[in-house]
């Protein structure tokens, strides 16, 4: 059943890989100018959600399988869900959050440019003479090549990374509970249990 | 053209799977909770022990009037349900049914894109709690969130372990390369996927973040009609995906007597128990309080999950 | 200490023994229930007994009783006598969208009026036909049950009791005299004990 | 080309799921009535009145969990790439030890966690 795919062109043409890379290219710059611009909060969030998607789906298309679905739970799964959550809790209004404008879109669309122009130009630069053939069934395992070449060439920034997550953890544990410190004791009158053992 | 031919039939098997599966867990639900309760459960719709009660629910809901609230974001409250749902779909292709491609469609990173995309569906539900403008939806929505983000950490170093036994992360390959004594020396990691599924999809007793005693329905306080039909349908297409997936991570899919020719009934079987268990658990245990909830991810799933890779990374380096 | 666990497994066991078990389940529409005596279903009326004293509608909780009559003079019965009047029932019907069903209108009636009926099945689809009248309320009457029976060892009703203490006395009476005739008879030689009156 | 292939058809099943929701959606509109009332659209509260607006104030301790998730989730996705290769010739034992040294660090994080009281509210 699956034989059979190899010998057929499948349903996209090796320029019809391109084209869609194209269209979710475009897709997806929409989603991130609607992201930075909409009034309101959570429709940015959500917005930011199409725009991580639609990079996940380049992965794909690009063959990098595992980077993609990587992409997508860590990305869309948590990193938005955190994002959405710390809205929810803090205040997002439904409708428009007139407040939610810094004014300085100006600055920030000069910084986002020069942004993408030394990114673009450095992986350019760096990746000048490498080229990925996706058209030749390299989707083979791409986790195994992924984990190979990790933990036979870059074992330590891997360690290294580790440490700096333990780092962010601690941080974040003292972080937060300074703040609880400064809040007043839970209102139903229990003792605020992030006083506990201090 | 015999391709496309294919193509389509299988589209065509997961989707009547992904329509008839979860009703049918459903009814059973009906069913075996009320006799576990000492009750009869439907017994008129379709006549014969009301086996046709879910399908007149689908008619019913169906009729129903669709309520947006005035207050609500119209537009992301009613896009919500099908964000719930579709993720849960996009798994089921991937789950392997049988031996020799009886598959929807094999995926490489098969376990990885479960994973990732079944953390998709929570966005439906935090999408509803903040759109329906609804203190007890907001609250419903902070708890799904809290409640995903401390149990799909647990699954994913279970699944890992898995993944670490059959040196794949391909669904088919890690049924291929399963022996019997998988499910023991996995007991812990399995039990560890199977309850940090329950609470992702929240089933009891991990059903907080829609405690009706509490906060009315959770997220889904404000839905009528078709949308809440759909919601539900996410929690039942959860439950037959989950039950599933466990199956062939943890308890070897297709093998059994005669694997060759009806494996597929096997795994269809294992499920089945499981989805059993899932009611079983639903109708003799209560819901777990808030702190609980968290606390048991973090201080005993968590911690099992890692002893349980440990284990696999010996026992394997030791045996290869 | 038990098993850690145990209880959890004790759980499971209980609601699989449950399942394997016949379920209690009465099938209503198709058997119909069993009920208890004495089962407050709906009030029925013997208006034949009603004397329109109202008592019923002053006392019940809800003012669900709703009575209307009007009175009617008899001709005396002797003539020059005092004509004689008497209230008629023209209305009688309780509102069981309201009734709650604590009896107190059964209570109060001194004339044994109202009754509880097991009938239950009055639903309507419209609440204001819940309010039913005198015919629908007579027409309960006769699925009263009659009274159950006393405990073996339970006092006498009033009524009875007051009924045997007269034929008692009525019988005590009789012999009596038949005693007393006896004695009265002439050429009888012992005088045995004084005869009273007789 | 099976990588694409495959894919494709995941892409299918996506599309199948989006037709799926609209036909039902459609189907529903012309099914059911629609009958607003004032009252029908007000935010439900057990059927007393609404009270203030739907941002209620909450507690922060949530947002600790949140902050180990990811950092916790960004840990986990680096087993799947090890456990693909770490029986392999070659690798066994030491990567074995480096992930256990990694795993380590992370444990000590959860213990430092524990310790603190924040994994718990009572």
């Amino acid at each position: 059943m699956i034989h059979s795919a190899t010998h057929h062109p499948g349903f996209l043409s090796p320029t019809g890989v391109e084209i869609t890379f194209l269209l979710v290219g475009l897709a997806t710059l929409g989603a991130a100018v609607v992201t930075v611009t909409t009034r309101q909060l959570v429709h940015a969030a959500l917005w930011l959600v199409v725009a991580l998607g639609g990079i996940a789906v380049e992965y794909l298309l690009l063959t990098a399988e595992f980077i993609a679905w990587v992409q997508v739970l860590i990305y869309v799964g948590s990193v938005v869900v955190l994002l959405l959550f710390g809205l929810m809790l803090t205040k997002a209004p439904i409708g428009h959050s007139p407040d939610a404008d810094s004014e300085n879109r100006w600055v920030a669309l000069a910084v986002a440019l020069a942004a993408a122009g030394t990114l673009v130009w450095v992986v350019a630069d760096a990746f000048r003479s490498t080229w990925i053939d996706v058209h030749h069934g390299t989707g083979q395992s791409a986790t195994k090549v992924t984990g190979s070449s990790l933990f036979r060439f870059w074992v330590l920034p891997f360690e290294a990374l580790s440490v700096l997550l333990l780092a962010a953890l601690v941080g974040a544990i003292v972080l937060s509970r300074r703040r609880a410190d400064v809040l007043p004791p839970a209102p139903d009158g229990s003792t605020a249990p992030h006083g506990k053992d201090r | 053209m015999n391709d496309t031919l294919h193509v389509v039939l299988r589209l065509v098997a997961v989707l009547v799977a992904f329509l008839v599966l979860p009703l049918l867990v459903g009814q059973t639900e009906h069913k075996v909770m009320a006799h576990m309760q000492g009750r009869l459960g439907p017994m008129y719709a379709g006549g014969f022990h009301g086996w046709a009660q879910l399908v007149a629910d689908g008619v019913k809901f169906a009729q129903k009037e669709d309520v947006v609230p005035a207050d609500a974001d119209r537009r992301i409250f009613q896009l919500a349900p099908a964000v719930a749902l579709l993720p849960y779909l996009l798994v089921l292709i991937v789950i392997p049914v049988g031996p020799h491609g009886f598959v929807g469609e094999a995926v490489d990173a098969g376990l990885f894109f479960v994973l990732a995309v079944m953390g998709v569906g929570v966005l439906g539900s935090l999408m509803a709690g903040w759109a329906s403008a609804n203190k007890f939806s907001l609250l419903g929505g902070l708890r799904t969130a809290a409640q995903l983000m401390a149990y799909e950490l647990p699954m994913l170093l279970a699944a890992a372990s898995v993944a670490m036994a059959a040196g794949t992360l391909s669904l088919p390959g890690i049924v291929e390369s399963y022996h019997w004594w998988w499910t023991l020396w996995q007991l812990m990691g399995g039990l560890v996927f199977f309850t940090a599924g329950l609470a992702e999809l929240q089933r009891p007793p991990f059903d907080m973040p829609v405690a009706d005693s509490e906060i009315i329905f959770g997220a889904y306080t404000e839905y009528t009609g078709l949308r809440f039909a759909l919601f539900l349908l996410a929690e039942y297409a959860g439950i037959v995906v989950l039950c599933g997936l466990t199956t062939v991570l943890f308890l070897g899919g297709w093998h059994g007597p005669w694997a060759g020719s009806v494996g597929w009934l096997w795994t269809l079987l294992k499920t089945a128990v499981l989805a059993f268990i899932v009611i079983w658990l639903r109708v003799s245990y209560p819901r777990l309080r808030e702190d609980q909830l968290m606390k048991f991810a973090w201080t005993v799933l968590i911690p099992i999950s890692l002893v349980q890779i440990a284990l696999t990374g010996v026992v394997k380096v030791v045996t290869s | 200490m038990p098993l850690p666990g145990s209880g959890l497994a004790k759980g499971l066991a209980v609601t699989l023994r449950t399942m394997t078990r016949k379920s209690v389940t009465a099938r209503y529409p198709d058997t119909q229930p069993e009920l208890p005596p004495r089962s407050r279903g709906v009030i029925a009326l013997f208006e034949e007994n009603c004397t329109v004293c109202m008592l019923c509608a002053r006392e019940c909780p809800d003012w669900c009783i709703y009575i209307d009559s009007h009175k009617e003079t008899s001709p005396p019965a002797a003539p020059g006598g005092r004509e004689r009047s008497r209230n008629v029932l023209d209305r009688f019907a309780i509102d069981f969208a309201l009734c709650m069903y604590c009896g107190i209108c059964i209570e109060v009636c001194p004339f044994d009026a109202l009754f509880w009926s097991p009938e239950f099945e009055y639903a309507e689809t419209d609440i204001l036909d819940l309010t039913h009248e005198r015919d629908k309320l007579r027409d309960w009457m006769w699925t009263v049950p009659a009274p159950p029976p006393l405990d073996p060892a339970a006092e006498e009703p009033k009524e009875i009791a007051a009924a045997r203490k007269a034929a008692e006395k009525q019988a005590a009476q009789a012999q009596a005299q038949a005693e007393a005739e006896k004695q009265a008879r002439p050429g009888d030689a012992e005088g045995g004990t004084g005869e009273g009156e007789a | 080309m099976d990588y694409f292939h495959g894919y494709s058809v995941v892409g299918l099943v996506a599309v199948v799921g989006v037709l799926f929701v609209t036909v039902s959606f459609t189907a529903g509109r012309l099914l059911r009535p629609d009958v607003p009332t004032q009252e029908k659209l007000l935010t439900y509260e057990c059927g007393v009145d609404p009270v203030g607006e739907d941002w209620a104030h909450t507690q922060i301790r949530y947002y600790v969990y949140a902050f180990l998730y990811v950092i916790f989730a960004v840990d986990a996705i680096f087993l799947f790439p090890w456990a693909t290769v770490f029986a392999a010739h070659g690798f066994g034992g030491t990567t074995l030890v480096e992930m256990f040294v990694f795993l380590g660090f992370l444990a000590i994080g959860l213990l430092y966690a524990w310790k603190k009281g924040v994994l718990e509210w009572t």
